[in-house]
């Protein structure tokens, strides 16, 4: 039918493998931004979730790296890391096989995507789905974006990925939530781990309130890099869904947990009418 | 080519439960499948995290690898600022440009 | 510097695995044309080849499937198929990684190519580069289109990938060949295997050789597999070529072998100016 | 997904010398890594080409199980024929809407 919710947050490990490491009240804080997340999302009723996530060398590596690629399967599962590492419980997901393969053959008109009949969820899709949808009771449709294995996928197709999904959701008879999920500045599994650029944060996040294409497209890798670490690049996942819901956003949460290596983020977007 | 043939050596103990054993029961034969140079194969096989930090492998394999060794995260941590202190700057990989090590953030 | 020279080939493993068995007189004139191609490519002086293949589950999966992929490598491998079976004998093929990241990295301006640092060539490549360099004296660069696995790659966008391969050979010092290969009608590796559709082999050809965008874009799956079995989805490679060149083609063998289970091609296009 | 898991086998099987080796030496452990229907799987043990065809696998992974099961091109052929006249027409895949089979055009 539609896109219904388009919303964004971190993903880092730490958030559950070291949520005993960090300050109480923050933490809880955050966790119940993340809640209230998932409280809207459900309001929305969706069919299926899209979760974008950021490449980690989970499932693909650099015998062939695909810029974007989407899940086609029925079924999932994670977390692929230690589960005592993650304090995340190993399971099966459930995913759509078929929608999967509709919304795929869309999204090939404009973005060539590679796509995946198997996947094992890393943190980055298993620590959102904690939180976001902790009953597993939505259908999962993993989404991969290269921000780690250069050569990287650039910040415009990032846009015109998040663009090729909304049509896709579109095009389609159920309802489709979406959520992009990347720190924004960190230099995650690093000697800097736990750095945050907090003013560098601030513009990303107000560049993506306002949905300004051009502000966000401007960032290159070489200043990201130097700015926001490298943990920066997976601003392409925040980039895609500015993209997809074409509305302004809301920041619900944002800041820096540096026990969780990350500056926190939760936010959501209002889906605008395509044009 | 040799930092490819260590970080695949990563990707593929991370996530196949087979090559963990075969790293656990027939460590040096499963090494030979990987193009690596002789400095690449000790790293390895000492588990020296800070070396192969300083190598150039991508800490989203490397933090695995750590883990699967036993290592706590702030030992983690500390053995890459060892690395550095001991075989100076990362010389390959997305690293290369990484800076100073004054700071401790993290508070580990 | 350019785009220096543009070719089309088949590629069947049955032209090197089964030539005991062809007539003798077809295979030699057919083997002729090759020979000629390859002295035609080897006059342009290339630095490199990229040859534009056609996926056959060598070296991807349906566990990440990409629509287009290039190596990125110094050295390839091939065959990977039992050398004895294709008659080619196993050898290392040098490649140039830093030329290929260069090529990628403009390429993915507009096309979402995943890279592969590795990459075991098929008969895909393996066969042409027996004719076409039988020496192994020009660096090759390999390019894969999904032709094989649903959802295939669409033309529209085999075209677009032909464009970024010609706006990135432009862009780099070197002299850049492009050779793409795959059968036209045919039925590989089937019981229809030796099948083939003469009239529509001529007709898509013919638009070919006029680079008649329109005319290559219009065809759709089912009426191609109808038609031209599924080893007809390889025309993929034939568009990207009349993308890239943008010229006219001149036909210089055309022939079914029906024991190589293809009708056999050997065509070269004049490379246009860029508009 | 079970199509999904035959198919992966035939992949593993033609690209890995070592999945080839526990083909040989220890067929069920590894069968046990793919999910299959018992019908597939007993169509792998028996080397039954023409099942497999019929089971929807794609001739670009099958034609290379056949040559390395030692089978003749004409008899691959042959073996795919006889499996539609035993089992009936290919179930799925993208050869489900492959037709007649009483043309004998590659002369084998
Ligand atoms: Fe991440
Ligand atoms: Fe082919």
């Amino acid at each position: 039918m539609s896109l219904v919710f388009a919303g964004i947050c971190s993903h880092a490990p730490g958030i559950t493998g070291r949520a005993h490491m960090a300050e109480p009240a923050l933490r809880d804080e955050f966790y119940a931004a993340l809640r209230q997340m998932s409280a809207e999302l459900h309001a929305t009723k969706p069919d299926a979730l899209i979760v974008v996530a950021a490449e980690h060398f989970a499932n693909f590596f650099m015998n062939n790296m695909p810029a974007f690629a989407l899940g086609m399967s029925d079924e999932y599962q994670g977390p692929i890391e230690d589960p005592e590492w993650l304090k995340i419980e190993r399971r099966k997901i459930r995913g759509n096989a078929a929608l999967s393969k509709r919304l795929i053959v869309e999204v090939m008109n404009s973005v060539d995507v590679a796509y995946a009949e198997e996947w094992k969820f890393d943190h980055g899709i298993m620590v959102p789905l904690h939180f976001l949808t902790p009953a597993y009771d939505i259908p999962v449709i993993p989404a991969n974006i290269n921000c780690q294995g250069p050569p990287l996928t650039p910040l415009h197709r990032a846009w015109a990925f998040g663009e090729a999904l909304r049509h896709a959701a579109d095009a389609v008879p159920e309802r489709i939530a979406l959520v992009g999920t990347g720190g924004i500045s960190h230099w995650p599994a690093t000697p800097d781990s736990g750095k945050v650029n907090e003013a560098w944060d601030r513009e990303l996040l107000d560049r993506w309130s306002r949905n300004d294409r051009q502000a966000l497209l401007s960032y290159t890798d070489v200043a990201t890099y130097r700015d926001a670490g490298q943990g920066g690049f997976e601003i392409r996942t925040f980039i895609s869904v500015a993209a997809a819901a074409g509305g302004r956003g809301t920041i619900h949460f944002s800041k820096p947990i540096p026990i969780f290596a990350v500056g926190c983020t939760v936010a959501t977007m209002n889906i605008a009418c395509r044009t | 080519m040799s930092l490819y043939g260590l970080q695949k050596f990563l990707y593929e103990l991370n996530r196949d439960a087979r090559v963990q054993e075969r790293y656990r029961d027939d460590r040096a034969a499963l090494l030979t499948q990987y193009p690596l140079t002789d400095e690449e194969r000790a790293a390895i096989e000492a588990g020296d995290i800070g070396l192969i930090y300083v190598l150039g492998a991508n800490g989203q394999l490397l933090m695995h690898f750590a883990a699967y060794l036993g290592m706590p995260w702030a030992d983690y941590i500390k053995a890459m600022r060892d690395g550095i202190v001991t075989h100076g700057p990362v010389r390959a990989g997305v690293y290369t440009m990484t800076t100073g090590m004054d700071e401790k953030v993290a508070g580990v």
